[in-house]
């Protein structure tokens, strides 16, 4: 990095603002602040190695400016990068407080330009990768594979891909299951009425409501808690038609129901 | 052994215009190659017409082709005429290595890849544990299947009540499918992470119970299926 | 050609009962033509392991690779080495006689061309390291993507907190881009150099790549390009 660049205060040139300017229209087209930190340092036309990373922190301010002016919308990581040029630009340009901690002005200025040249260099790697000669397209595999027909054994295969989502499949089924299919954990209030109108007749005192919960109910939590919605709302019903009255003593006591049977 | 013709595809006319030059046929070398390319990576037999079209203007494919058939004799592979198109084959005295090429592929189904990804990642498993995963019984077919495929064999016994099998995966299976270990497998986070779930189950993606479940002794063992 | 002394790989024993002979392995002009014939006779590329397997005991398929290798220079078609994996393919500079044959290349996103990219040259590199090296998270789908299209697969896991799965390259990926492994990746000596392919952390804080993910410290460069 070269220091007087670095350390230089040179406005901004109209052209270089012009470019900045243009892409604002096109924010949408960059793949993040880094993205955008790349476009910007052409401007510098210089090696990447030789960037300055203060004037490039000063550009992408600069946008992020614009942009607000514009009132264009930046996404949140745009802002945060843009308060991190902002802090590294303060420390690129005070000398050095020796009672800092953490990274210099310096290092992080490296860093970063490191990541740029990172980038650009991926870039150009899979622009090389992408230019060269390819399968079906340069070259060519054997077009007309040979079988003897004749002896014929059948393989099951299978990708790693069609594996482990058949596996998130299983595992997620729970998720997106709907409702009703569920009946195996289900115990619905058509089921609990039936059962509570059978009991109902041979409890003639206040009872647990809990106590009418099914065999098998009880310990697994995903059952007992529809085994205990249906009960309640079944109980909810057998009140509403007269025949029974529930009571609880304070909030998330027990809840009792008795019947209302004349017989009882 | 083609040089009279390679390096002598200038032949005759000592004087000659630019534009001929041009569009002078290759060298017979050179066609014979392009002869070769063409056979092999054809789908079909082609006819010396089809050779004819695709080849530089002044192309003699005819001549070519009985240089690339002389070529071959004797090798592995020999060009062949059918009817009035060419192809590459395979020399018949080796047809016994072609055993390989003529095995069928097939999707593994539904039942037998959702069993084998549950023996992945759970293993070792037993098939009571498999069919509580699952949600449905799993069919002796499934397992006998994976197991003749040789991705999964029988692990230690289980050392609970009535000491169930259980199974494991096999270094073919992790071949097969380009893992180190079973471990390498992503879980369902990293799946989520990176995009693998579906978003909602591929309709008739919910399985009906095939026939009696058996998961009363499997529910004990649902401590074991924690990661 | 059929004798075995001929080609000087029967060694010794001069005196040889027949059984013995029986089970010798075939001369190395014959086991050229049998690996020419599996080599034609396949689309994909065929694992030396494959060929061990499918030639009679004995038999040195990379031995005799290398010889048909070489007996394909400048022809036509080519012996290709993919990783492990041995295919022939037509030579790049007769593609223009194929245009029949050119299958539509998926097109693929910038996003994914770099990622692919960052896979080929880092790896093992995990999503973490990815993000971190693009500065932007890779988007559900990309990696997806690339895993069905069978150019990169799961690697071993970092061993690091949480263990991340890591993404290599395949050997589908070296047969399209005509690589016959991943060091043979152009540029990867100067970027190496360069120091490009390196995982700095970065100096305190993490200013770029959102997330922050614990796995930004994963810095096992020993095992970039181990395989």
């Amino acid at each position: 990095m070269a220091e007087q660049t670095l350390f230089s205060d040179q406005d901004t040139s109209v052209e270089e603002r012009l470019a900045a300017e243009a892409l604002i229209v096109d924010v949408d087209g960059f793949e993040g602040p880094l993205d955008l930190l790349l476009t910007l340092s052409r401007t510098q036309k210089v090696d990447l190695r030789r960037i300055s990373v203060l004037e490039l922190a000063k550009q992408y301010l600069a946008f992020v400016e614009k942009a607000k002016e514009l009132r264009i919308e930046l996404a949140a990581d745009y802002l945060v990068m843009a308060a991190w040029l902002a802090f590294l630009k303060s420390r690129l340009l005070l000398p050095p407080d020796p009672e800092e901690e953490g990274p210099s002005g310096e290092e992080l200025a490296a860093h970063l330009a490191f990541q740029l040249e990172r980038l650009q260099a991926m870039r150009d790697a899979a622009a090389r990768l992408m230019g060269r000669d390819r399968l079906g397209r340069d070259f060519f595999a054997r077009g007309e594979e040979e079988s003897v027909a004749r002896i014929k054994t059948v393989t099951y295969t299978a990708n790693l891909l069609d594996l482990m989502q058949a596996y998130a499949r299983i595992r997620t089924k729970e998720d997106f299951r709907p409702f009703v299919m569920d009946r195996d954990s289900v115990f619905t209030m058509e089921e609990a009425l039936d059962r509570m109108r059978h009991l109902l007749g041979f409890t003639g005192d206040w009872t647990d409501l809990i106590s009418y919960l099914p065999d098998g109910w009880h310990s697994d939590p995903v059952k007992r808690r529809s085994a205990t919605a249906a009960t309640f709302a079944a109980s909810l019903q057998l009140v509403k038609e007269g025949k029974a009255e529930l009571r609880q003593s304070e909030t998330f006591a027990p809840i009792q129901l008795r019947s209302l049977n004349e017989d009882s | 052994m083609e040089d009279q013709i390679m390096d002598g595809h200038g032949q005759g006319a000592p004087v000659r215009e630019d534009n001929d030059t041009l569009f002078d046929a290759p060298p017979m070398a050179e066609q014979e190659r392009m002869v070769e390319a063409v056979l092999f990576a054809s789908a079909e037999p082609v006819t010396l017409r089809d050779l004819e079209g695709r080849m530089p203007h002044g192309c003699n494919p005819r001549e070519a082709l009985e240089h690339l058939r002389k070529r071959y004799e004797g090798r592995g592979v020999r060009v062949v005429r059918l009817g009035d198109a060419w192809a590459i084959r395979t020399a018949p005295d080796l047809g016994f290595l072609m055993q390989k090429e003529t095995t069928e592929l097939r999707k593994l189904s539904r039942a037998a890849i959702e069993t084998l990804a549950i023996v992945a990642y759970h293993q070792p498993v037993t098939r009571a544990e498999i069919e509580e995963i699952r949600g449905v019984s799993v069919s002796r077919g499934t397992i006998d299947q994976l197991m003749e495929m040789d991705w999964i064999r029988l692990g230690r016994r289980r050392m609970t009540p009535g000491r169930p099998v259980t199974f494991v995966v096999t270094p073919d299976f992790l071949d097969h499918f380009g893992l180190e270990s079973a471990r390498d497998l992503p879980g369902l986070k990293e799946l989520r992470a990176a995009g693998l779930l579906e978003n909602r189950p591929p309709p008739g993606s919910l399985p009906l119970g095939q026939g009696g479940d058996e998961d009363d002794e499997a529910e004990e063992q649902a401590e074991l299926f924690e990661e």
